[in-house]
């Protein structure tokens, strides 16, 4: 199924009246996912986001349940109102992120309520990216900038650039094609030739390796620059640490969660003061360790889905990309157990 | 394709269940131990020895303590004074309603500790997560072989469980208690001596025997230390880790060593489990 | 006659080895090339062979000085290489009492201006302070726009000003880059750090990264160099710098011309006061 | 932005007073039976140099409408020179305030020693009119505490 590159706001019109649909829209010099109405301007080409759009389904500040204070309180749980939504346009390395995010928030004894109430609520169209900016290297950690396996309708340039060739992979995707009745006209094959610009050779059990290479002293070399901020963790579409707060008005307050990045220095203080991670240089190790090896012995998958936002914004100029290759060539030395 | 989401718990393991605090015992100058029920009177969950709750104070914080005890229709937790949440906690009346999600954790072998004699060493107040143990151990005295209770205290008045430690224990059977203290105090004249040097002094066989160990870090590491000079094996020592963990469930990234979170695959690890994570204690 | 930017480079090794020769030196913080043409990182020169790494070309925006605050008693010293904005920072730092200056070995070089927008701007082509100097001292320029964009964004009207800073702040994501690249952000613990105290919450929201950021113009307006790292590493491009410059223009109104980092002993103007400053309190 | 507002909405208003001046003056002017209105809420701090510019920015984000600084006049300070501070502090806070949007009148400073009750009068009086004139504050106004307030 194809429909015209210049039917896009006709689609986007029709599925609005029943979804909420987020789409990759620029406003105030900043591209970004955000709910569609008639007068955004859309981008579906060009360069990913800033901003990854995690924050649909695991949104940035969350609030968990009311309470009040004293002697008779009550607690009363905050739900996802049911709003039908589409995460419209997103690339092959974000929808990737989200299975990541899937396996996280839905396996191991517990499954997050919050997360799995927007996860069912949500369709997604992945979009197959026409442009690889200068820091992706989605391929060379095993993914394909032009198709995502994992979406619900997956969308594609098609040959002639006239227009989106659509294909539904699941019972969600063939429920959206069909509200596209009108639009749409059968056909249509999709250009799949992207290729990643930044192409870096990666060891094949890299996360093995890595789970050896503790005290390596290529970590003294390579977090000495970093400044400790949190920009990587923000920009990032698989990091989904939080932290658990509450905000009081009077007798009353609420329990919320918020995004919290291991780079900040309180992430691990305890009680007493006592940290594990005192300074930058353990913290940037676990979060390349937790992206590259510890992920894969619990889920067995690599976290890092190589979509260059970090390597883009790191304010240090340090890029994850160069890390790998260097882990990858550096050899063991005898303190690596 | 969602993944099918298979879960143990029916309800938001993020939210907590309303409970109130029916009674408050000083147990020492700076712990205290509570008694929580729901507020419509009976047991929030039934643990097993080891295991964590989520205790939330509305309105000042939450943190992730251990059951100590529990009856049929109560659990209870000891909290030591150290911080603003502990302070806070350290206020309340009997009736204070409360905050309280959980289990969490893993809990205490049990099934390798049944038909072995057993050691328990408790520090402080990481006696309460042992007493759970202990409990347990008394309650299913025939599956287990000769108790040992070796607890080390600051001084006379920061015993915790004295009718337990110096009444109860010492006449259950089979079970020898060791009681010491870090200082002298006037009206103790039981042992006088830090924990790791105690546990030489009496000088335990390690033959089936397992260690259930739980106390601050640096009595943890000297005793671990003594336990394995004298031939106990790394797999027969279990202790509990302390980190700072928020969400409970394993999703937050806060308690990780290495990929293993404290909060879920923990806080009971044994030495052997211990030297494979990346050391970050 | 100028020195190219490749003599400059192969002078700045040359000082770094002679530096790391004397023993007394741990690392020489300067920078090197990536991955990309276009982007230098910063890089610590421990041994001779690294010095060879260090690179010099209008790339090198990054500023180095702060990196000598991870470790506020070093055993020995840091090697820093400093054009005119770092050695600002590190007369700022000194000033705020968070360096000591015997524990770094300062290599000023002489900055013709980098692919930064700040340094059209740029007061101080010459390093203010250094134990040694690559390259001539080039005459200075007073920036006449110094203030411009500050006072074309003074003429709006209340609820304007509101409007834009309200639309710039929906953009932050929190992640204090900011904070962590400013000189003058040199606390041991900086209050937000601090959430059990409430200030500052944990939570990204317009309001609270609002609030913050004008909270940071203030701690920082008056010990502000203008060294432009904040808006450089902002990753949303949030126009930090137009906060700071604010205090900067009031400052040079009220209390007679200010700028920050320089080699002498002024106490920051909200850490002092005379007798003659204006009043509208009365 | 025109907010609707009814006729008796009360403004809130927080004044920080310091201790040595203000505050006796504001008590003075209590006992001469001095009427002012009540909207203000006096907060005692020891010197005008103790108030934090993070307070002020507090006060306008937890629902306040208006923020005033008392102090001696400067030379009068019981600790010497601490309204010299204030006088340099808030004079770049007031202009830092309204280059963000919020309007002037909001956050004022005024010196009024002990013996100045009636102006401790006038100025509340003045204040409390300005800032009614003006209408809710919505600016950095944290949702929960003001109903038009941001989003």
């Amino acid at each position: 199924m194809k429909f015209k590159k210049t039917d896009l706001n006709e689609v986007l019109k029709t599925l609005a009246r029943e979804y909420t649909v987020f789409a990759p829209i620029v406003e105030n010099e900043e591209k970004k996912f955000m709910p569609w109405a008639e007068s955004k301007d859309v981008e579906m080409e060009g360069l990913n986001t800033i901003k990854p759009p995690k924050d649909v389904l695991f949104p940035n500040v969350e609030k968990m349940y009311r309470y009040k204070m004293g002697l008779e309180g009550f607690i009363e749980e905050i739900f996802p109102e049911d709003t039908k939504r589409i995460l419209f346009g997103i690339r092959p390395c974000d929808m990737r992120s989200i299975d990541s995010m899937d396996k996280v928030f839905l396996t191991k004894e517990y499954v997050d309520s919050y997360y799995a109430k927007r996860r069912d609520d949500a369709t997604i169209v992945a979009f197959g990216c026409t442009e690889a900016g200068r820091t992706c290297f989605c391929e060379s950690m095993g993914l394909n900038p032009n198709d995502a396996p994992s979406a619900d309708v997956m969308m594609n340039v098609s040959a002639d650039g006239e227009d989106y060739v659509l294909e539904a992979r699941t019972e969600k995707g063939e429920e959206l094609v069909k509200k596209l009745e009108g639009l749409i006209t059968d056909g249509g094959e999709a250009k799949k030739d992207t290729k990643c610009s930044l192409v870096i050779n990666k060891a094949e059990d890299l996360d093995k390796k890595l789970a050896k290479m503790f005290e390596h002293p290529i970590w003294d070399k390579v977090t000495k620059g970093c400044i400790g901020c949190g920009t990587c963790t923000f920009v990032c579409p698989t990091c989904y640490c939080f932290d658990i707060d509450s905000e009081n008005y009077g007798a009353e307050g609420c329990k919320y969660r918020c995004w919290d990045s291991c780079m900040f220095s309180d992430y691990t203080r305890l009680a007493g003061g006592a940290n594990p991670r005192p300074t930058k240089k353990e913290r940037l190790r676990n979060r390349y360790m937790h992206k590259l090896s510890y992920f894969n012995e619990r889920y067995g998958e690599t976290l890092c889905v190589g979509c260059g936002r970090c390597v883009e914004k790191c304010p240090a100029h340090l890029d994850i990309s160069e890390f790998i290759e260097k882990a990858s060539a550096a050899e063991l030395g005898k303190e690596d157990k | 394709m969602a993944i099918d989401h298979e879960c143990s718990c029916s309800k938001n393991p993020l939210v907590p269940t309303l409970c109130k605090v029916i009674d408050v015992k000083q147990e020492t100058p700076d712990v205290q131990t509570y008694t929580i029920q729901t507020v419509d009177g009976k047991k929030p969950f039934s643990p097993l020895p080891g295991q964590l709750a989520m205790i939330s104070l509305l309105g000042v914080g939450e943190a992730m303590f251990s059951i100590t005890a529990q009856g049929d229709d109560y659990i209870q937790s000891s909290i030591k004074r150290t911080g603003l949440l502990t302070e806070a906690f350290h206020e309340m009346q009997p009736g204070q309603q409360i905050g309280v999600r959980g289990p969490y954790g893993n809990h205490f072998p049990i099934d390798d500790f049944k038909g072995k004699d057993i050691l328990f060493i408790g520090g402080g107040i990481g006696i309460a997560p042992v007493r759970s143990l202990i409990r347990y151990c008394l309650e299913h005295r025939e599956d287990f072989g000769h108790l040992d209770i070796l607890y080390g205290a600051r001084s006379m008045n920061d015993i915790c469980f004295k009718e337990d430690c110096l009444e109860n224990w010492p006449k259950a059977p089979d079970t020898n208690v060791y009681i010491t203290t870090d200082v002298p105090s006037e009206g103790w004249d039981g042992h006088v001596g830090f924990v790791p040097s105690y546990i030489e002094e009496v000088g335990f066989k390690p033959e089936n025997k397992k260690v259930a160990l739980c106390g601050p870090p640096i009595m943890i590491t000297l005793s671990s230390a003594s336990l394995l000079k004298m031939g106990f094996k790394k797999e027969d020592v279990i202790t509990t880790l302390e980190l700072r963990m928020k969400c409970g469930i394993g999703k937050c990234g806060r308690c990780n060593i290495g990929s293993k979170f404290v909060c879920l695959d923990g806080p009971v690890f044994s030495l052997a489990e211990l030297d494979e994570l990346p050391d970050e204690k | 006659m100028a020195l190219s930017e490749k003599d400059i480079e192969l002078k700045i090794r040359e000082e770094a080895k002679k530096a790391l020769a004397t023993g007394e030196v741990s690392c020489v913080i300067g920078w090197t090339t990536t991955r990309f043409p276009d982007k230098m990182k910063p890089f610590f020169a421990e041994t001779e062979a690294e010095c060879d790494e260090l690179v010099w070309n209008k790339y090198c925006i990054n500023g180095t000085a702060k990196y000598a605050l991870d470790d506020r008693y070093p055993s020995k010293k840091f090697a820093i290489i400093a054009r005119g904005c770092d050695s600002r920072a590190i007369n700022r730092m000194l000033k705020d009492k968070q360096l000591l200056r015997e524990n770094l070995y300062i290599i000023g070089v002489v900055c013709d201006g980098k692919e930064n927008p700040i340094c059209e701007e740029c007061q101080h082509k010459n390093p203010l302070t250094y134990d040694v100097l690559i390259g001539e001292p080039v005459p200075e320029q007073i920036d006449e726009k110094r203030f411009a964009e500050v006072e074309a964004f003074e003429k709006l009207s209340p609820d304007e000003k509101y409007e834009y800073w309200a639309k710039q702040y929906d953009k932050c994501i929190h992640c204090y880059a900011c904070r962590n690249a400013c000189p003058a952000c040199n606390c041991v613990e900086c209050y937000a750090d601090q959430y059990r105290t409430g200030w500052q919450g944990k939570a990204s929201d317009r309001i609270q990264n609002q609030v913050y950021g004008l909270t940071r113009a203030f701690h920082v307006g008056d010990r502000c160099i203008e060294c432009g790292e904040c808006e450089r590493v902002c990753p949303m491009g949030l126009p930090i710098m137009r906060q700071t410059r604010k205090m900067l223009k009031d400052i040079n109104d009220l209390f007679g011309d200010y700028e920050c980092g320089m080699p002498d002993d002024a106490m920051p103007v909200l850490g002092g006061y005379t007798l003659a400053d204006p009043d509208e309190f009365m | 932005m025109s907010v609707k507002t009814n006729e008796n909405w009360e403004p809130k208003i927080l004044a920080f007073c310091c201790n040595w001046c203000t505050y006796t003056g504001a008590d003075l002017a209590g006992l001469n039976r001095m009427k002012y209105p009540e909207n203000v809420r006096v907060i005692r701090v020891p010197c005008s140099s103790r108030v934090n510019p993070q307070f002020i920015l507090r006060a306008f984000q937890k629902g306040c409408d208006g923020v005033l600084v008392c102090g001696c006049h400067p030379g009068d300070c019981h600790y010497a020179t601490g309204n010299y501070f204030t006088r340099r502090r808030f004079m770049l806070m007031q202009r830092l305030l309204e280059y963000n949007g919020i309007d002037p009148k909001r956050f004022q400073a005024k010196w009024i020693s002990g013996s100045e009750a009636a102006k401790f009068r006038d100025t509340v009086t003045k204040v409390s009119a300005e800032i009614k004139a003006l209408g809710p504050n919505t600016k950095f106004a944290e949702p929960h505490f003001t109903e038009g307030g941001d989003k």
